[in-house]
């Protein structure tokens, strides 16, 4: 193929990323703008088949790789439970700038000696940053997967390994571009990997689906960066999409949290060794039957649903539907108070709620249902922790301080359904489990709400 | 290509990708980071490049391994950003064909 | 330049330009206008290339010509929309000393 | 300068003229917009004489002109009325388009036979649409000066005029591409004139900002092939900018007018000699004094001001204040009902009234306005006509049909402040004038404002 029509058919791949992210960012278009990303990656793909400059080596293999790939990506996409699916999209980032990672150190073997400068430093780049990418988010695959704990993993002294393994990737760096090796690519692509760890240890678990967008947008930076050294422009447009719209996100979604980008990013630098986290105590609470809760509802007139991680595990999002409907039709005010990062990943619990076709009406904004809490008679919390934590306000320090939370505590009384005293992801006791006007209802979600559900038919 | 026409490429796709994203709704931030996440799998493309010239074993091994992770990535993207929004479609309609696929 | 980064150019600026105006107010349609106009002025850098090579006196006649219409376009333009958008600064402050000019 | 510093300084400018556009979208940051794109002009301008390639000759031509440029430039702006600042916009965006043709055809001179097929296309167009985009802006200009008619012109057979000028200019494209001579390319020219002319003549008035919006996207689009011509990327760019936004805001405002673009660009083809319009009639109307007008204002409880062209063109938005200040103080509700297409330019209503100071919670756009107007006891129309006409809705071929507009028959009363029977800017009647309970004050707005408000003062 003539080396122009090439490029061109590549620029229509990148016009359909762009229309891709553009369709993304609305609810209306979003699958349309999947779709579209889909089609601008076929045509890429296909399209380098065709490269005037390939040589047809390795065919075979090539093509065997990319059916393997598709064996392990499909399926594995496919299956995976919806609770799990941020640890998924965290482990294709992961993979993604491992990728990018390996084609610039297979290049600079290539190139050897006639790497130019240019190339060289971005070369540097891809491996350190798709490197970091790379770990990096194996670590919050392993904290969303529960793998490993949540909280921030902080060391005495954890700072000043990471600033001398930061130094040490600096100084190999230079010393790529100094002395053209391929042995000392080698040792910076390690210490990549360890500095990614360690860059990722100490973010707190509230954080980690900030860290993830972050590392995506840094992996579409490599991915323009190996553009460059391969001269493929399509590369250029598409990691730079990727890497400014992950940023923009990045930000969008830290707003939405409460939480300063600058603090998350650097708390490798500032975090201190926790503080008081999931001291468990043996204070009283007050627990109930599902009769008690079910009586609760029944002489409320608004009732405000919070859902939260636990009801994705418990995969209740039916049978809370199954309640709402109830109480709705018994002539109680009924509305889902959905906080941002309520569950595993922002929009979670939309699409949990979506699934079980919860009316649209019914789901409101944490900025709508907050100041309606005190007209409110009861907050049903379901398997929700974090975003109701009252230390998100009270408590300088923890590692949810500034989140805005639903304001539970306004409402006539509060239920929680949950299955122990255990805190929620960011690790932190909640207050409100102790204060007079809670009652606790204790078992998976899923359980409770069947029995809450039949007993107020009984009623 | 010259580097000033790849400079300011890369600049308009600053600004292409800033604005285009820029009023998207909480709601959609994870399918959004989702499909980023997958069309950053277009790195296959590279992946490609770098196994057709491939020479040595150790170049041909790192190459074919780049092009199975650019896949998993590209593809297991695209399709699990689609079934996160496949979740939302059903609001408009009656949905009764839904909610299977995740229990 | 390659033909290929022009039409990427091209292409990406189009983007561009789409984006980044389409959530506009009514309110600022016609400073928007008149600014995006004022901006394509610079075609005087255009007129100051061909004035620069202009050998024959028809060449140089209709390159000055050139030039001076850029320049209303490009130096009225700018001056026309800060007079425009002046109006609107006020309404944050008390707006006292303002009121000047067009009667 | 080297030829890579000089391209990274104007990709700078080039970034100044996206924020630019940035700002000037968003009402807080317009202004800074705008300077934003005057430091981009400022900066392309300084750098175009530290070119590489310049031969150094003509510097005191060049600089005498940018003088000449900045001294007739400036005093227009700065003098204009604000009601004739529509027509300075069509009249500087036509310079422009004619400076883009001038240029085309300099280099074409120059290029001679030396020319790509691609540079003489991109001449061909630089020329045609820069010459369209001239004529075109000064005809608008003379319709919003009222120097020739606004209603739509049209002669029979003129279809087939424009027609065959169309088929001229796409003719003699021809033959410029084949001949590649000068005197082509100047038939071409005037020929192009001429289509410019008879393009814009069956617009009527309603339509003329949006086919300024348009020529203006085309001038955009002629500095970006001229860019491609004399390969200097920043005209690329700020051409291709401006042409896409251009575009998109012309779409948006035909959309604020409720017109089909469609239906406005191809006027010219599609237009027939007007029906019914401007026939002067004697019917009765009732007219009222100053005194009148204070009473009914006196004794409502919710005024709606609607202000149109003739405030304006009185200067009357001081004296409007007054009386609204007053109103309010005597506890009635009042509000201003502004209408996107007042006045001759989008937005000119509100520019008029942020100079009076009117209070920003007062002006309500016609969508908030609209279904208020049932609870309205007096409707005061000052200067504006085409926007409360009910024509738009009710007679279908009428220039202004499909329109939306401000619904003031609803009201209990209707007040209009205007000089003559004469009508609007479309030149169609007002059949709201005739209506039984519209009073008509004639006269000089701002000398019937004033004695409605020492009217008021005295009851
Ligand atoms: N949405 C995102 O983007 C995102 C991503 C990553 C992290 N995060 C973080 O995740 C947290 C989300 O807050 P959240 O309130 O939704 O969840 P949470 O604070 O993690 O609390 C979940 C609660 O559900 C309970 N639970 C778990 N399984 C259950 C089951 N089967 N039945 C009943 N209860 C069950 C748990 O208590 P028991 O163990 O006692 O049952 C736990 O208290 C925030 O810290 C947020 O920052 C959010
Ligand atoms: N806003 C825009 O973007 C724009 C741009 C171009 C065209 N237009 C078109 O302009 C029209 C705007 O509608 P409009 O209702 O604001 O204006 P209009 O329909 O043009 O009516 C203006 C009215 O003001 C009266 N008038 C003029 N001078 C006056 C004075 N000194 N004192 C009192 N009355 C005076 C005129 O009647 P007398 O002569 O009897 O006094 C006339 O009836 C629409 O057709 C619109 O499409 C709008």
């Amino acid at each position: 193929m003539s080396p122009f029509l090439y490029d061109l058919i590549g620029l229509l791949a990148g016009v359909c990323f762009i229309l891709s992210l553009k369709g993304l960012s609305h609810p209306r278009t979003a699958r349309r703008g999947n779709l579209l990303g889909a089609l601008g990656a076929g045509i890429a793909t296909i399209l380098v088949f065709f490269r005037s400059e390939n040589e047809g080596r390795n065919l075979l293999w090539i093509i065997g790789a990319i059916a393997l790939g598709v064996v392990i990506g499909v399926p594995a996409a496919r299956k995976v439970q919806m609770t799990a699916m941020p640890q998924l999209v965290a482990l294709f980032n992961g993979v993604g700038g491992g990728a990018a990672a390996l084609v610039a150190i297979v290049e600079y073997m290539k190139l050897g000696e006639n790497a130019s400068l240019a190339v060289v430093i971005a070369t540097v780049f891809t491996v350190i940053v798709g490197c970091v990418s790379f770990s990096g988010s194996i670590i919050t695959f392993l904290k969303l997967q529960e793998l490993m704990t949540t909280a921030p993993v902080v060391f005495p002294g954890g700072r000043f390994v990471i600033a001398a393994t930061l130094a040490g990737v600096l100084g190999v760096s230079g010393w790529v571009v100094a002395a053209l090796g391929t042995t000392p690519l080698l040792v910076l692509a390690l210490l990549s990997l360890i500095f990614g760890v360690l860059f990722v240890l100490p973010v707190g678990g509230a954080d980690v689906p900030i860290v993830i967008s972050l590392l995506n947008a840094f992996t579409g930076l490599t991915v323009a960066a190996s553009g460059y050294v391969l001269q493929a422009t399509l590369l250029i447009i598409a990691g730079t999409l990727v890497g400014a719209s992950g940023t923009i996100l990045t930000r969008l979604m830290a707003e939405a949290m409460g939480r300063s980008l600058f603090g998350t990013l650097f708390g490798a630098f500032t975090a201190k060794p926790q503080i008081g986290s999931a001291a468990a105590e043996n204070r009283p609470v007050k627990s109930g039957t599902p009769d008690d809760v079910a009586i609760l509802l029944n002489y409320a007139r608004r009732v405000v649903i919070v859902p939260g991680f636990g009801l994705a595990v418990a995969q209740a999002q039916h049978t809370v539907r199954e309640l709402a409907d109830l109480l709705s039709a018994k002539g109680i005010d009924v509305a889902y108070g959905i906080h941002p990062v309520a569950g595993r990943m922002p929009g979670h619990m939309n699409v949990l709620l979506a699934e079980a076709n919860v009316p649209y009406e019914q789901l409101s904004e944490m900025e709508e249902v907050n100041p309606t809490f005190p007209q409110t008679d009861v907050a049903l919390i379901i398997g929700a922790n974090d975003v109701v934590n009252p230390a998100a306000k009270t408590t300088p320090g923890c590692p949810i301080y500034g989140m805005p939370i639903l304001d539970v505590a306004q409402a006539g009384n509060v239920i929680f359904l949950k299955r122990s005293m255990r805190p929620g992801f960011a690790g932190i006791e909640n207050e409100l489990l102790f204060d007079a006007k809670t009652t606790l209802l204790f078992g998976d979600a899923k359980a409770s709400l069947t029995k809450v559900v039949s007993a107020l038919k009984n009623l | 290509m010259e580097a000033i026409a790849i400079i300011s490429i890369f600049v308009l796709a600053i600004f292409v990708g800033f604005e285009v994203v820029s009023k998207v709704s909480s709601t959609l931030h994870t399918p959004l980071m989702s499909g980023a996440n997958a069309i950053h799998g277009v790195i296959l493309v590279g992946a490609i490049i770098v196994a057709d010239h491939s020479e040595t074993p150790l170049e041909l091994g790192l190459s074919v391994a780049a092009i199975i992770l650019a896949t998993v990535n590209m593809v297991g993207g695209f399709v699990v950003t689609d079934r996160m929004l496949e979740m939302f479609k059903g609001k408009s309609k009656d949905g009764s064909t839904k909610s299977k696929g995740d229990k």
